[in-house]
């Protein structure tokens, strides 16, 4: 999984394979730091939580 | 004792009384998976049927049909957040809870079928890029990252839940970048489904399942993707059909279900061409080169040639036919049949090409085999099933996952 | 093609050829392999499916009736496949732990129990059986620990093994070469299997070169692999001169002629 | 600072965030990487320095190197059982039984530990010390002794002319009783043949260098002589895919010999040596014999009557032959050709597929042929091996004369042949002339092993008390009032002979490699002590300090004994070629046996010559009977009528006779020998089993009158019609562990024997049986 395992190879196969992993995980890792960045905000701006009703 | 407090806003739900009994039949399901697992784990696989020509059994059969059916959630995503396709709101969360539910599942129970339960990290650490089965592995536990985070917001809209500023600030932000996990949940479910039908093809020494293709993608790839966003929305459909038959409730219009009904009909009719020409191919181009006809793999024991018309007709050409029309559609009951036809098709796919490729020997000295799942096998099967009926029972009695149902049970 | 140039370049490609007309299927092979891999003995061991041989000798017969029924032996280790393109072995190229590895020096498939996680993935993709699966714990009952080989670490339940050619033999061959400054000579390396083998049926050597034995007896007409069609492409070779052996050796569709026919694509993806 | 909400989700986040800073992830993934190796019931063998030692297996005559380490912990232990490249016959080859025997060893369930006696209060064994386990075999035998009983006395050895065998013969003949008897084998058969026809008992066939083999019905690659070497010679002939040897194997069953050979005469059951007899008359008919044979006794007709030429032309033209066996003429006029044709040609006769000693008249038409072949002495024919040398243990003390053997043996009713088990518990039951009131079993397991084997446990369950000497714990042993334990062949000093129907001189000795129980001895040596313990003549008889001195006294010849015993044996270079000087009393071969009929008319005189043949099973009459011919078994007259015949399946993946059954090698037994756990499979031909309305995996009985067998049958088109073919070795119910115990059923419980004509030995490849659907 890491370039320290030994059976890493730089190879063709790795970096799509784990660039692609790397990748989703960055955007959903994103994803989910920005949420809680923005909710934050939200907390910090003293909106009321119920304003946005629901989906 | 009254839990109506915790229900979604302006709905009702059954007594209590009945629901804890409901739960007790699941959770007496789960006591015998619980059971199963204990003895799997601590004796070893030994407590199964399974045997080294069997190396996979009926676990993984009910694994591959699950995430085939479970697909709904993705591509209900996909087609909701990325084809902005709004009327499908109305039953994406049934889907994220249905796929939760069905990768969850599968999880548990893959733990369980390896034989040694504390190494399933060895598969990402020691990871073989190369394996089908390594990307199996990496986008379902990724995707079910995703489905957990699609989960989240809708646990969190729980009405007592969502009295709480933060978490409903985090629900409220979550939503609105959905399509961005929807993006990537819809990549990733693409490619495990894919790779789970690889998996298969790549099998070169294993004339049953080997298939050529494209690159390294055997055609196994795209067809069990096509079978799995066929069938995942019927099976979502029918999950939300089943859950109003028994709540007596309606939960979505149904022009929501005809909508998922016609696209199951699109993508089915279109996986069927692909599969009867990648069949015909098979038979008569792939096996003789290995010198291998298709009347002998169809010919032993149990598994003969009725498993064919089963497969792609009954359980194929059939739904398909039926789906197509708009007057099947219409009708709640021949829906209901088309889609159950539909997921059978998609279930009874995993099984043949799970089962019937282990159970045809390759070398012409060997003898046929056959193999019946053992009760610890059945248990654990069944555990998830239960499993899956108590998180989707919890989740339809507690949160507010059906927009419409407020407006359609009104007076 | 030359016997060679069948497989990916490597310093060696080891292999077997076993001379079916020879082997009278006594099972020393098995029994001699048992013991220097530690192979254990469940209690029951009629239950084949579930017993771990990693050479087998399996039995066939012509089907003929009496007096013209004649019966032959196939022992069948591990045929450490390569594939149509280097280092391709089914088993290999599916496992996702990386727990079985196609050496590309010695052309050997390792297996590393420790390593494996027991999907049994490789065990689905092998056409041969020479892969099985811990279904148990082998039992070691008192006294029968004492004779285990230290060479080979015994198996926990739960994990694949297989034959590995004897790779710890290679292994010593290789640190007695490096400390006498010579090299691996031919018989300095030789599997178990091989060596008790009482009608000499058996010849282990490295294929890719042209004085071993094996490359010799390998390049013979008479000599076939099992399942060559599939492209598996693997490295033990058998012989026979009956051609009902021959022909039980592959699939033929019936028009076919018996070892006429060439590997299909197979692996070539 | 304030525990509000915020500063709690600052916390988390942070703690969340240093925990993955923190090398705790990896260090605990690391862990558990490394607790998923750690079974604890796994065992971890001990590494160790490396040492081979050389010895031989007595049970297969296999020359083998036994690679042992040393661990600093658990000790010396030895690991493997290889072969032994240097060995002369035997070649680097191993069989599962070599290769397994440390499972003998070391297996604890299998093993007696210690000296044990019954204890009849509790029905069990109790451990005891050496001391009190001699003291109590020597006090019956003294007792029994003083009484004047001593002749009561019976004991029963595996191999007579083993250093074991001899030790044991001068005990018995010391104390004064004639009641000794061992194993019999093909070797004792042929060596009477020999006797009978060249004067010669000690022949081989030079195998490695005939090309062209017919083997009359012996299980030559499962099971002859010692199968290594055998095997060795097989491989010569298909060295390196070329083929420079032809094999002929004429019987009923397409065993693995009928189908490795080249040509399978699948041929009538028991008829084998009317085939010989066929082959003979298509080399005479077509002038292809040796033209000295031509001046053998009896090969002409002569004042006695007409020679074996008339009547070969007589009874066993190829017609009158293809009718007995089945085998067409075409067939018997090619093979015959080919044979004579063939210049380094043998025919070879040996032990039957269960391991009996096979027929004195077939072995003799199978020397008959090889005579008209005229192959004796030459390269790939008959030889006579050169004689080892050994020195006899010093002068014997012979006090057992005065008293009849049991068995008969000796007398009118069984002149010639050698002491057998069955005989001698066929008497004993009977108590005429008397009754015997101690047994001593040395080294083997009669009441498993022995023909018939029922009837050797019902004699040795009879004896009041039994002594057993043996490392097992096995059918005998459970009944013996006392166990002394002695070593397997890794443990002990002992020795072994020439393998059947090896071409040269051999001689494989074995010592201590190592000691696996503290109390378990040489079987030499429990002998040696029970002599000191007696005391008197039989100490006298018996004068060594131990077993390795009186293998030195007997190895004298062979050089020094602690050389010969690390290199473990002595083998001749080649065989002894040369024309063979006949020490027949007529000094040329004789188709016409005068010893034995010199034998004949000392027990008859001349009128009554031929009821003394018939009374020893002789059916022909005339010159005919002392001449090499056919008689049809016993069996073949009780079959028919739904009976079938039961044969044995031999292999080489079950041990022969006396040794126990290792979990490898019931390991690979595959599903044409033992099912579903613990069935026995026997085999018929689908015709047959289908006129039996029996199916695949039906359950049967096999029943014969000495015993029955539950079965499952399995149809192999490759089985002669009208029997049934049953494995041999398994049935094993005395040594208690999860691997072998009640594993299948035992053939010598069911195979009934009869007396041989003429040799008298038991004889049991044939046996009419009834099978049913149980």
């Amino acid at each position: 999984m890491l370039p320290i395992c030994f059976e890493w190879h730089w190879d063709v196969g790795h970096f799509v394979f784990m660039g692609l992993f790397y990748t989703a995980l960055t955007i959903i890792g994103a994803g989910v730091v920005y949420t809680f960045m923005a909710t934050m905000k939200d907390l910090c701006s003293g909106k009321d939580p119920h304003e946005h009703g629901h989906h | 004792m009254d839990d109506s407090k915790f229900w979604p806003q302006g709905v009702t739900r059954c007594k209590p009384g009945a629901f804890i009994a409901w739960m007790l039949v699941c959770l007496g399901l789960g006591g015998w998976a619980m059971l199963s697992a204990f003895l799997c784990i601590y004796k070893g696989l030994n407590q199964t049927n399974m045997n080294d020509f069997f190396a996979f059994g009926v676990w993984i059969v009910v694994d591959l049909a699950i995430i085939a059916l479970g697909a709904g959630a993705f591509f209900t995503g996909f087609m909701t957040y990325v084809l902005r396709r709004d009327e499908l709101k109305n039953i994406i969360n049934a889907a994220v809870i249905i796929g939760f539910i069905c990768y969850s599942g599968a999880i548990l129970m893959l733990g369980i079928d390896i034989g040694q339960p504390a190494r399933g990290w060895f598969g990402f650490w020691h990871a073989n890029v190369h394996s089908m089965l390594t990307e199996v592995m990496f986008c379902i536990t990724t995707y079910l990252i995703v489905l957990i985070v699609e989960f989240v917001p809708l646990v969190l809209e729980n009405r007592q839940i969502s009295k709480v500023p933060d978490l409903s600030f985090f629900a409220h932000n979550l939503h609105r970048i959905m399509i961005v996990f929807a993006a990537t949940g819809t990549f990733l479910s693409f490619f495990h489904q894919g790779s789970l039908g690889g998996m298969y093809g790549v099998l070169y020494a294993r004339p049953f399942a080997y298939r050529t293709g494209i690159v390294i993608w055997p055609w196994t790839f795209f067809l069990f993707i096509l079978s799995a966003i066929a069938s995942g929305p019927s099976f979502t459909t029918l999950i939300v059909m089943l859950t109003e038959k028994v709540s007596g409730r309606k939960l979505t219009s149904h022009k929501v279900k005809m909508m998922m009904g016609k696209v199951s009909a699109y993508l089915l009719s279109f996986y069927l061409v692909l599969k009867i020409a990648d069949t015909l191919y098979w038979a008569n181009v792939t096996l003789p080169k290995m010198g291998v006809t298709f009347g002998e793999l169809y010919g032993g024991g149990p598994y003969g040639t009725y498993l064919v018309w089963m497969e792609l007709g009954l359980f194929g050409v059939l739904p398909a036919l039926l789906l197509l029309q708009r007057r099947v559609r219409e009708s709640y009951g021949l829906l209901a049949l088309a889609m159950v036809l539909n997921c059978c098709g998609a279930v009874m796919n995993r099984f043949v090409m799970t089962i019937q490729p282990l159970a045809i020997p390759v070398l012409p000295f060997e003898k046929f085999v056959g193999y019946l799942p053992s009760w610890q096998e059945w248990g654990i099967s069944a555990g998830v099933i239960a499993y899956g009926l108590i998180i989707f029972s919890l989740a339809y009695r507690y949160l507010p996952i059906f927009p419409q149902e407020v407006e359609l049970n009104k007076g | 093609m030359s016997l060679a140039d069948r497989y990916s370049a490597g310093e060696h490609r080891f292999g077997m050829v076993i001379d079916v007309d020879k082997c009278t299927g006594c099972g020393a092979c098995t029994v001699a392999c048992m013991s220097e891999n530690n192979v254990g003995v469940l209690f029951d061991e009629t239950d084949k499916l579930r017993s771990i041989t990693w050479m087998r000798v399996y039995q066939i017969d012509n089907g003929r009736p009496f007096p013209e029924t004649q019966v032959a032996f196939f022992p069948r280790p591990c045929l450490h496949c390569e594939g149509s393109h280097g280092q391709h072995t089914p088993c290999v190229s599916v496992c996702p732990a990386t727990a079985t590895d196609y050496d590309e020096h010695t052309g050997i498939v390792s297996q590393i129990p420790t390593r494996c996680i027991g999907c049994r993935y490789c065990v689905g993709a092998c056409p041969y059986h020479a892969r099985y699966f811990n279904w148990f714990d082998t039992p070691w009952p008192s006294g029968l620990e004492r004779p285990l080989n230290p060479a080979v670490a015994p198996r926990m339940r739960g994990v694949v093994e297989k034959c590995t050619f004897c790779y710890h033999r290679f292994q010593r061959a290789k640190n007695k070469a490096f400390l006498s400054g010579g090299k691996v000579e031919e018989m300095d390396y030789q599997t178990a299997c091989t060596e008790a083998c009482p009608s000499g049926a058996i010849t282990f050597g490295d294929l890719r070169n042209p004085n071993h034995k094996v490359a010799q007896l390998a390049a013979s007409p008479e000599a076939f692999r099992l399942l060559e069609r599939l492209g598996t492409n693997n490295k033990v070779y058998y012989r026979t001169s009956r051609e009902w052996v021959r022909r039980k050796a592959d699939n033929y569709l019936q028009d076919e002629k018996t070892g006429q026919v060439a590997a299909s694509q197979g692996g070539g993806h | 600072m304030n525990w509000d909400r915020r500063a709690f989700v600052k916390f988390a986040v942070g703690a969340v965030v240093g925990l993955h800073a923190s090398p705790l992830i990896p260090k605990l993934m690391d862990d558990s990487a490394i607790w998923t190796q750690n079974w604890n019931w796994v065992p971890t063998p001990e590494d160790g320095a490396l040492a081979f030692a050389n010895t031989v297996n007595p049970a297969t005559g296999t020359g083998v190197k036994v690679r042992m380490v040393t661990g600093r912990l658990k000790g010396e232990r030895l690991i493997r059982v290889e072969g032994n490249p240097e060995h002369p016959t035997s070649k680097g080859g191993v069989l599962p039984a070599d290769a397994s025997a440390l499972e003998n060893l070391y297996f604890d369930d299998f093993r007696v530990k210690t000296p044990l006696i019954f204890n009849k209060d509790t029905g069990m064994h109790e451990a005891v010390s050496w001391d009190k386990a001699l003291e109590v075999v020597a006090g019956k035998l003294a007792e029994l002794y003083k009484a004047g009983q001593a002749h009561t006395v019976a004991a029963l050895g595996t191999e007579a002319k083993t250093l074991d065998g001899e030790l044991l013969s001068r005990f018995m003949a010391a104390l004064g009783s004639p009641n000794l008897s061992f194993n019999v084998s093909a070797a004792d058969t042929l060596a009477l043949a020999g006797w009978a026809m060249a004067g010669e008992e000690n022949l081989g066939f030079d195998l490695a260098g005939a090309n062209y083999v017919i083997s009359f019905g012996t299980p030559l690659l499962e099971g002859f002589g010692a199968p290594v070497a055998v095997r060795k010679a097989f491989a010569g002939w298909r060295k390196d895919f070329k083929h420079t040897g032809t094999l002929v194997q004429v019987e009923p069953l397409a065993s693995v010999t009928a189908s490795q050979a080249d040509q399978w005469l699948g041929c009538k059951p028991g008829t084998e040596a009317a085939v010989a007899l066929g082959l003979c008359q298509v080399l005479i008919q077509e002038g292809l014999y040796d033209r000295a044979a031509a001046g053998a006794v009896g090969f002409e007709d002569g004042d006695r009557g007409p020679g074996f030429k008339t009547l070969l032309a007589k009874n066993y033209s190829p017609g009158q032959v293809s009718q007995i066996s089945g085998v067409p003429v075409e067939t018997l006029i090619g093979v015959a050709k080919a044979f004579a044709k063939e210049p380094k040609a043998v025919a070879v006769c040996g032990p039957g597929g269960g391991g009996e000693p096979g027929r004195l008249l077939d072995f003799m038409a199978v020397l008959a042929l090889n005579a008209l072949k005229g192959n004796f002495g030459k390269p790939g024919g008959v030889v006579v091996r050169q004689p080892l040398g050994l020195k006899p243990l010093g002068e014997a003390i012979n006090h057992a004369g005065g008293k009849p053997r049991l068995d008969g043996l000796g007398s009118a009713k069984r002149p010639v042949g050698v002491a057998d088990h069955l005989s001698l518990a066929k008497a004993a039951l009977s108590g005429n002339p008397y009754k015997v009131n101690m047994a001593l079993v040395a080294g083997g397991n009669p009441a498993y092993s022995a023909p018939q084997a029922g009837v050797v446990r019902d004699f040795l369950r009879s004896v009041p008390f039994l002594v057993a000497i043996t490392p097992y714990l096995d059918e005998t042993a459970v009944m013996a009032q006392v166990v002394l334990p002695c070593g397997t062949f890794l443990e002990s000093w002992g020795d072994s002979l020439a393998p059947y129907g090896g071409a040269v001189a051999e001689y494989g000795l074995h010592r201590p490699l190592i000691k696996a129980y503290e109390q378990v001895k040489s079987q030499g040596d429990v002998i040696l002590a029970l002599a000191a313990k007696l005391g008197g003549d039989v100490a006298k008889a018996l004068p060594f300090a131990s077993a390795e001195a009186a293998l030195k006294t007997r190895t004298a010849g062979l050089g020094d004994l602690a050389k010969l015993a690390q290199k473990s044996y002595h083998v001749a270079d080649k065989p002894a070629y040369g024309s063979v000087s006949f020490k027949t009393p007529s000094g040329k071969l004789e188709f016409f046996s005068m010893n034995l009929h010199n034998l004949a008319v000392k027990l008859s005189g001349e009128g009554g010559m031929g009821k003394v043949l018939k009374s020893l099973g002789v059916s022909a009459e005339g010159t005919a009977a002392l001449m090499p011919h056919y008689e049809p078994p016993a069996a073949l007259a009780a079959a028919g009528h739904g009976r079938l015949l039961l044969a044995a399946v031999p292999s080489l993946r079950t041990p022969k006779g006396d040794q126990p059954l290792t979990p490898y090698m019931l390991k690979v037994l595959d599903g044409e020998t033992l099912s579903n756990k613990d069935e026995l499979v026997v085999e018929m031909n689908p015709q047959t089993a289908a006129s039996l309305h029996l199916a695949e995996h039906d359950r049967v009985k096999v029943t014969s009158q000495a015993g029955s067998s539950d079965a499952i049958v399995h149809l192999f088109a490759g089985a002669a019609p009208g029997m049934v073919f049953m494995p041999v070795g398994l049935g094993r119910f005395a040594i208690a562990n999860a691997y072998t115990m009640g594993r299948g059923g035992n053939y010598n419980q069911v195979a009934e024997a009869t007396a041989d004509p003429l040799s008298g030995l038991p004889v049991w490849s044939l046996t009419p049986v009834a099978v049913t659907k149980a």
